[in-house]
């Protein structure tokens, strides 16, 4: 927060370590790695500094950023209107994202050293992607914040396109598709915004439409088309259902640390936008719809849980997971009110940090062991205890075990909910059960029981790969533990919410 | 008329043309007495001098307030000088296309034709961006094309560069015929080839007869035209003929061709058809407003057909014939939507289509050419093989799809700000254009599979031509800067073009 | 007292340290582990005495921020607080000292002393608890400290599939408490014991809400508790060490569930349908796993139904408003049945096998483990004199009381059931003549020996605390100052305790016949029908699997096929149909430039016919 | 409308040029198409003498009836002498056109079938040589000098195509 | 005042207009084709000329259209010719429904 154009350099600090990249010949690996890994640092601490920083009281608002950028009509007959400028900022919500899109990057990272072939492309599209999940959060302005998004993308596709498993391209494909189709569902409200008001900016959008009581500048009906389709927008890459079968492909194909990225940030970037856009830009029209979007979590809790059940391949179990636990955050923002927001934002945290501990943990033992079907594994904690160790405290993280993360975001999600909506919660509440079945179906499958296979020549987790899961596991008891550490910055952000929704 | 009055023109607006004209003279003298053994590409060389020329006296004459010539056959307003601008840069490009132009069979005995026929072509495009006489704007109109069936069959010998050639001048014909219909009745009707007379006249028209005439000729002259868009309905050609031509000609079609027939179009429509009444009453909506769906309707099925089919295509220059055909149908929701942003989305939008198109030709062509096979999979493992070509055919298809941080995508974006920012908003054209811009994402990324992720077949380095070079570095240089800069563009178009309010003067 | 929240840091301490670093230390971890314990019963003990002296203490600290609601996390002292404390600290710590012994020789010793103090940790914690919220936090850590206990013995199949089994069951309940508790958050606005008591008090919450937010809690209850229908993960929960069961599964996180019923007795009691819920199951349960206890031939087994049976006399007690009956069983029960298992484990230390059918005339092999059982046996038989005699009477009298007369008839019919299958176990064990070969067979050392000494001891006298013959001690202190939790003292006829001593002698005296003496048949059931209900636990498992399991497969595939047909199958309906649209054209383009310029002019054609049709030209 | 001799006039070389066009679609012999088409191109010339337009009509003869159709002559004999071009069975697609056709024809006679802009009386038929010389080499200089440019690239392309390949080509045809 | 009303001048251009294009459209022999083209725009410039004469605003314009129009059209057709001969050295063909070497 010392210098100008802060947020700048935090975002766009990876690409250092692309330029350095550009200069190193493809053969030398280690060094390429350590590039990449260090190219992460930057990032990582300044974000962290502005997280302490605002922690201890910093202002927010010295960190914002606006330049003109580009002005589509003649600024002699329309002014400033019709001009996007590049406004950068951010507030506690967006902070907190910027710092787990911070950490996640560095420990994928050092996860990345399962990665066999073409590291400096690898690592180029990886700080890029990187680049694009930074902008993402501090996206001040709707068209900036659609192109980062959409800078998220391409690194994604080629990512899983080239380095993933078997299915590779089928899944990128199936991404690139999906999420095209989202983003450009995406594309459509935020140019009819712009259009209409000629303004991207967020702030500046939700007064205007705030002012607009009148329905002048948009119908109701517009309005309500736009939150839907922004809901179908975002709603792909959270996913809700049925919108979530690329999800599950790109789960099981891309290499572990691209999916920590995917399933840490880049689902998140769906719950995020529908923060932001969805409640921050149509507060009204969202409490119209608020018991549909609980509805929707319900589904996708119970339905991704139920699925999840029945799956033989571990990561398949985690990729319905992820459908699963994201109906919590479509449940905590259906509820509407502080609990249920505040449970949704710290669900997107903690479902983030232990899905990627998860997927960490399946790039261990399938580096070792070469196979992640539930079937053939069995026993690991005989041969791989650390690791299933791990693996079975992100499990309990996972399915809410008080002490970890999981369990504050449930909690909280649901304690919302059943103020509004008493008996879909319990409905909802129904799937806590089914998360422990599947999961602990999975996970003791794969660590307990009699052992399918010799261990012998197996090592157990070390050296590096230590850095991610203490990091992970440790960030995730704390917030369990001391959940005011997210809470705190928070306040502000939930406040402005729940103002606006007259709550 | 004598001397005197024919002198008093001010003939130095039309330098451009001159240079062109006399570069264009200059290659035939040197092509026919040169002796045989000379390389023709000198003559590429001075002919790509001469574009330059005539961009640099271009950019000179950018500060000049309207000017016109002749009553109006030849003006030079700001939509002239911004379109003419696009036509020169695509035009050298293509130059340095053909300069590199080596099939397999090769074309030496006919290169120098090549270079002049070519500039011939240009001096038709350019006259047909800078001109208020639907006369001119025929014979500029059919220059460009007559000019343009030749260079389609240059390569005599082969067969698909006959066919293509023989299917173009059969299409062609029959657009002319076509359009040239439509022209008959609009003269009629105003008795004047003048196109602002025309305008002032058929403000007072008020018999409906006439009007619902001047409808037919309006759809006439749509429908003629757009055989030189490429768009529906008059698209079904183009695939063939891109196919059979050589590339750089099939480059020139989709970029330089493509983008002189916007300009007459929008030339003519929006000078005659804005300014026809739609009904007896007086101050009804303009005709052009009441047809507006169905333009637009044409611009969807233009972007669905080529994004669809698109999907079928091995053939590399097939597929970027539809990829071609689908950019048409988007630049036809500018049209449709006839917003304030018109004229600057059309310029920005072809200006971006021209560097990322002539970017992906260059590509093609250099890889086609090699093999004489122009199947997809010869882009397999072409990273391996030239990571930077490989990198720079990204650039350009992601700039096609429209992917952020390239021209394309601020293009596309503000396409899609002038569709809604009119009243009603033309939501369902965006949503179809937003719809098949995804499914062109199959296409395109199958490209960048077979380049990024598929080995290669061969191991050979490829070896790059200045001319491509220039090509692709420039190319893929300015997509780049201006996906990341567009005020660059924008700022010299406001700065220099005055929002196009001399169109109507 | 203030300083009472430092009693859960030992064992955290202690688990925190062997996770990391007991790798390293190996055997060592146990002293590590026992002198932690250690300390926090030393602690608990100062504070109970601390208690008899003073107030209830109670401190707070805001954990979490909702909006206004501020989440409190604290720790509160009280009579059943401080009373659980040490009950708890007390067993783990003999349970820490007994497993040196029993665990020795196990690769993983440290591991299994990280879990015990985590489970430590988490119980302590739990009993600290000022708050619903708190509670609920704890209940699952205990949780997961009794889910990694069962399944320490990873390797198992069974050991698997208990631990699986006990996490699931337990959460089912897990999820009724976490209802409830927030139903009850939204009428009173906090977690608070005392807030939610004064607002039950103030009457601010209607019944309706206060029977359905007390059954919901019970649910939870009943999970924890192994109460039915939740019962069938305690049995096959003996699959972990049995020092774990005597700790877990016997005298602390079982009865957690009567602790919550007790810490939160007046909720029920504001409500008679809660407390008949309550009191019905208890019965139920009591009487239910009494008579599977019966045909068991696995000890633990017997031991691990007899304690769901004994779990559902204290659910009775707190369901006939037997406040202090109820805790006071929880006591009783705790040192008798922590002893029964400890002594099991002995035997099984002894003879490496669990198998009732296989043991026998181990008396004289084992002198101190036998006596000790017996000690056991007699306690849980309610034989006067000993400490389950005066809780189990208490029940009794409360369930009269209360005026629940089927549920009493119930409740004696499932002493003599107790009284029978206790003895049956016993002399199948000690008496006759051993059914294998016991050559090898010898007497737990001395480490495992002395806890158990220090709890036969205490399942003896732990009685006299509160016995109507000497006083009422417990019952006055744990009521004292709180009307609301009932007197100390429920008088009841006199005739009750003579029926109970007579049932508890007529089932050791059958017990005699059948399984020492031999003078009647083993067959005594006759009907073998009968026989295979009670040894298959009247097929609840069997139920739940053909229903519950088997429903949940069906939806699950049902939701498979729906995912790959309809919404994979809509995904790849819309991409063909787009490619073969593609198809189509590209077909279409088959070369014939007429065709080109047909379809341009028919195009043209159309859109000329429809303008002139729709355009309004024509009159 | 009086029958007069202008209308006379009109009505026969209206049907013989109609005549000439129904012949081009029904002949089958390429040469025959081609000689009923110099009727109609002739008879469009009449037309234009009906129009005031002499020149044109003089154009017209030397450049239809006599240059095009002597050099789609030249064309059809260097091809194929005998060729006939009867139209293979398309059937939808003629259909399809057929019905196009009907209704584009019937669309565009609603729009002129009265049409009338009065009768401005007009010079055209005095000196119309001179008129068309004044007009286009003052006002319309600028189509006129790129109509030469179009003729000479059009000269120059149908030379390079047509030419035969000495090198190559002379085993060819 | 004229006997022959511009509408008849019309419908003649009109008739041999559609002609030409049905001619160009379905018949198979190219020479034939491109004969029907010219006669398109004969067609065309009969139009032209009518509308010079009769027009709203008689002038010369419409003549000098058609001279114009004329002459394009007379490139077109020697230039299509020329093509077509080049074709036909490879091809040996004039049949256009057989030139579909390109298709998917």
């Amino acid at each position: 927060m010392n210098f100008d154009y802060f947020l700048t350099f935090l975002v766009f600090s990876p690409l250092l370590g692309v330029l350095v990249l550009s200069f190193i010949p493809n053969t030398k690996e280690s060094v390429i790695k350590t590039v990449g890994f260090l190219a992460t640092l930057p990032a990582l601490l300044l974000s962290l500094v502005a997280f302490f920083q605002y922690r201890a009281g910093v202002s927010l608002e010295e960190l914002s950023e606006n330049v003109r950028w580009v002005q589509f009509a003649d600024p002699d007959t329309l002014g400033n209107l019709f001009s996007i400028n590049y406004e950068l900022g951010v507030d506690g919500l967006s902070l907190i994202m910027i710092v787990l899109t911070a950490i996640l990057s560095t420990l994928a990272a050092v996860a990345s050293m399962y990665i066999k072939k073409e590291w400096k492309g690898y690592f180029m599209l990886f700080l890029l992607l990187e680049v694009g999940m930074l902008g993402v959060f501090a996206a001040e302005n709707l068209i900036l914040f659609f192109i980062f998004f959409e800078i998220t993308l391409i690194p994604t596709f080629f990512l899983i396109g080239k380095w993933g498993y078997f299915e590779k391209e089928k899944a990128a494909f199936s991404f690139l598709i999906y999420n095209g189709l989202g983003s450009a569902v995406l594309l459509i409200v935020i140019m009819v915004l712009f259009a209409r008001t000629g303004t991207s900016n967020i702030n500046a959008l939700a007064s205007i439409l705030a002012a607009d009581s009148q329905n002048l500048v948009f119908s109701s009906g517009t309005k309500m088309g736009l939150l839907i389709a922004m809901l179908i927008a975002f709603g792909v890459k959270l996913p809700i259902f049925p919108l979530h079968s690329w999800m599950v492909r790109v789960h099981v194909q891309a290499p572990p640390s691209v999916v920590m990225l995917h399933a840490g940030i880049l689902l998140k970037i769906g719950a995020y936008g529908i923060i932001r856009f969805g409640m921050g830009i149509f507060p009204e029209q969202f409490q119209d719809i608020a018991v549909l979007i609980a509805v929707l979590g319900v589904v996708n809790l119970l339905y991704g849980a139920f699925l999840a059940l029945i799956q033989k391949d571990f990561k398949m179990v985690l990729a319905y997971s992820s459908i699963s636990h994201m109906g919590i955050v479509l449940i905590g923002l259906g509820a509407m009110n502080e609990a249920g927001i505040q449970g949704a934002i710290f669900q997107v945290v903690s479902h983030g940090l232990i899905a990627a501990l998860l997927f960490f943990l399946v790039g261990v033992f399938y580096e070792r062991l070469e196979t992640s079907n539930i079937k053939n594994l069995g026993g690991l904690a005989k041969g791989m205890p650390i690791t299933a160790g791990f693996l079975l405290a992100g499990a309990m993280a996972s399915l809410g075990m008080p002490g970890m993360s999981g369990f504050v975001s449930e909690f909280m999600a649901f304690l919302g909910l059943f103020k509004e909506l008493p008996i879909l919660a319990a409905v909802g509440a129904l799937g806590i059960i089914l998360t422990a079945v599947y999961l602990l179906r999975a996970v003791l499958g794969i660590t307990y029981g009699k052992a399918h296979r010799e261990f012998a020549g197996v090592t157990d987790i070390r050296n590096k790969e230590w850095v991610p899961a203490l990091v992970l596991l440790g960030i995730i008891v704390l917030i369990g533990v001391y959940p005011s550490v997210l809470s705190d910055p928070l306040t502000s952000t939930i406040e402005t919410i729940i103002f606006k929704i007259g709550g | 008329m004598d001397l005197e009055t024919l002198l008093s023109y001010k003939w130095s607006i039309m330098t451009p043309e001159f240079i062109i004209l006399g570069v264009a003279t200059l290659l035939t003298l040197l092509d026919l007495f040169m002796p045989k053994s000379v390389n023709r590409k000198v003559l590429g060389w001075i002919g790509l001098t001469g574009i330059l020329a005539a961009i640099a006296s271009l950019i000179s004459l950018l500060g000049h307030g309207p000017e016109s010539i002749l009553y109006d056959t030849f003006r030079l307003d700001s939509f002239a000088k911004a379109f003419k601008l696009l036509l020169l840069i695509g035009a050298a490009f293509v130059m340095l296309l053909a300069i590199s132009y080596e099939p397999k069979e090769g074309i030496t005995e006919y290169r120098g034709e090549f270079y002049y026929l070519f500039l011939a072509a240009l001096l038709g495009a350019m006259m047909m961006s800078s001109s208020g006489d639907l006369i001119t704007l025929f014979v500029g109109l059919e220059l460009l094309s007559i000019s343009s069936y030749i260079l389609a069959g240059i390569r005599k010998k082969n067969l698909q560069s006959n066919e293509a050639s023989m299917k173009y001048v059969i299409n062609g014909g029959i657009s002319t015929a076509i359009t040239l219909f439509g022209m008959s009745y609009v003269y009629g009707i105003t008795g004047t080839t003048n196109l602002l007379d025309m305008a002032r006249s058929l403000l007072a028209l008020t018999d409906i007869q006439h009007i619902y005439l001047m409808g037919l000729a309006l759809f006439m002259i749509l429908v003629g035209l757009s055989f030189k868009l490429a768009t529906a309905p008059f698209h079904m050609w183009a695939p063939d003929v891109y196919q059979g031509a050589p590339t750089p000609v099939t480059a020139f079609l989709s970029v330089v061709s493509k983008t002189a027939g916007f300009i007459i179009i929008v030339r003519i429509m929006m000078v005659v058809f804005f300014n026809t009444p739609s009904s007896y009453i007086p101050n009804s909506m303009p005709l052009l407003i009441k047809v507006q769906d169905y333009i637009a309707f044409l611009a969807a099925a233009t972007m669905i057909i080529g994004n669809v089919i698109a999907l079928r295509q091995k053939n590399i220059k097939r597929l970027f014939a539809y990829s071609s055909i689908a950019q048409a149908g988007y630049l036809l929701v500018v049209l449709a939507s006839m917003s304030v942003f018109m004229f600057d989305t059309l310029w920005f939008y072809l200006g971006a289509y021209l560097f990322m198109n002539l970017g992906a030709f260059a590509i093609i062509q250099l890889i086609t050419q090699k093999t004489g096979s122009e199947d997809i999979s010869q882009f397999a493992g072409l990273y391996r093989r030239a990571p930077i070509l490989a990198i720079a055919m990204a650039i350009f298809i992601l700039s096609l799809a429209g992917i952020p941080g390239t021209a394309g995508f601020i293009g596309k974006l503000n396409i899609f700000m002038g569709a809604l920012a009119v009243e009603p908003a033309h939501y369902v054209l965006v949503s179809i254009m937003i719809a098949t811009t995804v499914v062109s994402y199959f296409y395109y990324f199958g490209v960048m599979v077979q380049m990024f992720f598929r080995p290669a077949a061969e191991q050979e380095k490829i070896k790059l031509p200045i001319g491509l070079g220039i090509v692709i570095g420039v190319c893929a240089f300015a997509t780049i800067l201006f996906g990341v800069a567009p005020s660059i563009a924008f700022d010299f178009l406001h700065e220099n073009f005055n929002s196009f309010s001399d169109f109507f003067q | 007292m203030e300083n009472a929240w430092i009693i859960p840091l030992f064992p955290l301490l202690s688990f925190l340290f062997l996770i990391f670093f007991g790798k390293r230390l190996k055997g060592a971890s146990a002293y590590i582990g026992i002198l932690l314990s250690l300390a926090s019963f030393v602690y608990s003990l100062l504070v109970l005495f601390e208690r008899f002296s003073s107030p209830t203490h109670k401190a707070e600290a805001v954990w979490l921020t909702i909006g206004d609601i501020q989440l409190t996390a604290g720790f509160e002292v009280n009579q059943l607080n401080a009373l659980m404390l040490v009950i708890v600290s007390l067993v783990s710590f003999l349970v820490h000292t007994y497993s040196k012994g029993y665990m020795h020789g196990d690769d993983r010793f440290h591991v299994y002393y990280a879990y015990l103090g985590l489970f430590t940790f988490a119980m302590l914690g739990l009993v600290l608890s000022p708050n619903l919220l708190q509670t609920y936090i704890f209940w699952e850590l205990v949780g997961l400290g009794s889910f990694l206990l069962i399944g320490f013995y990873f390797y198992k199949e069974e050991a698997k599939k208990a631990a699986k089994k006990a996490f699931i069951m337990t959460r089912i309940g897990d999820v009724g408490l976490l209802i409830g508790m927030i139903l009850l958050f939204w009428q009173v606005g906090s977690f608070e014991y005392d807030e939610i008591f004064a607002a039950v008090a103030a009457g601010s919450i209607s019944t309706t809400m206060i029977t359905l937010t007390a059954i919901l809690i019970f649910v939870g209850a009943v999970g924890k508790s192994g109460q039915f229908p939740l019962h069938t993960w305690l049995p096959d929960a003996m699959e972990g060490p049995t020092p774990v069961s005597a700790l877990i599964h016997a005298a602390t996180m079982v009865a957690a569930g009567v602790y919550l019923v007790a810490a939160l007795f007046p909720l029920f009691t504001a409500s008679e349908t809660a407390l008949m819920t309550v009191a019905t199951i208890g019965a139920i349960t009591a009487i239910f796993a009494a008579s599977i206890g019966l045909v068991q031939t696995d000890i633990k087994r017997v031991l691990a139904y007899s304690t769901v049976s004994q779990l559902g006399y204290m659910m009775l007690a707190l369901g006939s408003a037997g406040y202090v009956a109820g805790v006071f069983h929880l006591m009783t029960h705790a040192f008798f049945k922590a002893l029964l298992f400890l002594a099991a484990g002995s035997v099984i230390h002894a003879v490496h096998t669990q198998d009732i059918e296989k043991m026998g005339g181990l008396w004289k092999k084992l002198r101190v483990t036998g006596p000790l059982f017996l000690i056991g046996t007699l306690a849980i038989s309610g034989v006067p004199l000993f400490s389950g005699f005066f809780s189990k009477d208490e029940i009794l009298i409360a369930a009269w009381a209360h005026g629940n007369t089927v549920l009493f008839w119930l409740a004696v019919i499932a002493a003599f059931f107790t009284a029978f299958y206790m003895f049956r176990l016993f002399f199948m064990v000690f008496s006759g003549e051993s059914r294998s070969d016991m050559s090898h067979v010898k007497e737990s050392p001395g480490v495992m020996t002395i806890p158990m000494v220090i709890l036969g001891i205490l399942a003896v006298v732990a009685g006299y605390v509160n016995t109507p013959w000497f006083g009422t001690y417990l019952g006055d202190w744990l009521t004292e100052g709180n009307a609301a939790l009932g007197h100390g003292h429920i008088e009841g006829p006199s005739w009750i305790m003579i029926v109970a001593t007579v049932v508890s002698l007529l089932g050791i005296f059958l017990a005699w016949l059948i399984y020492c003496k031999r003078s009647l048949s083993r067959d005594w059931l006759g009907a073998k029908t009968m026989y295979n209900i009670l040894y298959n636990k009247y097929y609840i498992d069997e139920f739940y699997e053909l229903t519950v399991v088997k429903v949940m497969k069906f939806f699950s595939l049902f939701l498979h096929y729906i995912e790959t047909f309809l919404v994979e199958g809509l995904v790849k309906g819309v991409s063909a149909a787009v490619s073969g649209l593609g198809r189509l054209g590209s077909k279409f383009h088959d070369g014939q430039v007429q065709r080109y310029g047909t379809v341009a002019f028919v195009g043209l054609a159309i859109l000329i016919v429809v303008f002139a049709v729709t355009g309004g030209y024509l009159k | 409308m009086t029958l007069s001799g202008e209308f006379l006039a009109f009505l026969s070389l209206a049907v013989v040029s109609v005549m000439g066009g129904v012949l081009l679609l029904n002949l089958t012999k390429v040469v025959h198409v081609i000689v009923a088409l110099v009727f109609t191109f002739i008879s469009i010339a009449g037309i234009f003498v009906l129009l005031s337009a002499e020149f044109l009509a003089v154009a017209q003869i030397l450049l239809y009836s006599g240059a095009i159709t002597i050099i789609m002559l030249f064309g059809i004999m260097l091809t194929r002498h005998d060729d006939t071009s009867e139209t293979k069975a398309g059937g939808l697609r003629k259909v399809l056109l057929f019905l196009g056709v009907l209704g584009f024809a019937f669309s565009v006679y609603i729009g002129i079938y009265n049409l009338d802009f009065g009768q401005v009386p007009n010079t055209l038929h005095e000196n119309n040589t001179e008129q068309i010389g004044m007009a286009l080499f003052s006002k319309y200089i600028i189509p006129f000098e790129l109509t030469s440019v179009l003729l000479l690239a059009a000269l120059i392309g149908a030379i390079i195509l047509a030419k035969k390949d000495d090198e190559k080509g002379a085993e060819k045809e | 005042m004229s006997s022959v009303p511009i509408s008849a001048y019309l419908a003649l251009a009109l008739i041999l207009f559609c002609i030409g294009l049905y001619g160009a459209l379905t018949k198979r022999n190219t020479v034939i084709v491109l004969i029907s083209i010219e006669l398109m725009l004969n067609a065309v410039n009969i139009n032209l000329v009518a509308f010079s004469k009769y027009g709203a605003v008689p002038a010369i314009t419409g003549q000098i259209f058609a001279l114009f129009a004329m002459t394009v059209a007379a490139a077109e057709a020697s230039v299509g010719l020329a093509i077509l001969i080049a074709l036909y050295r490879n091809r040996k063909t004039v049949n256009i429904d057989e030139m579909n070497s390109m298709k998917n």
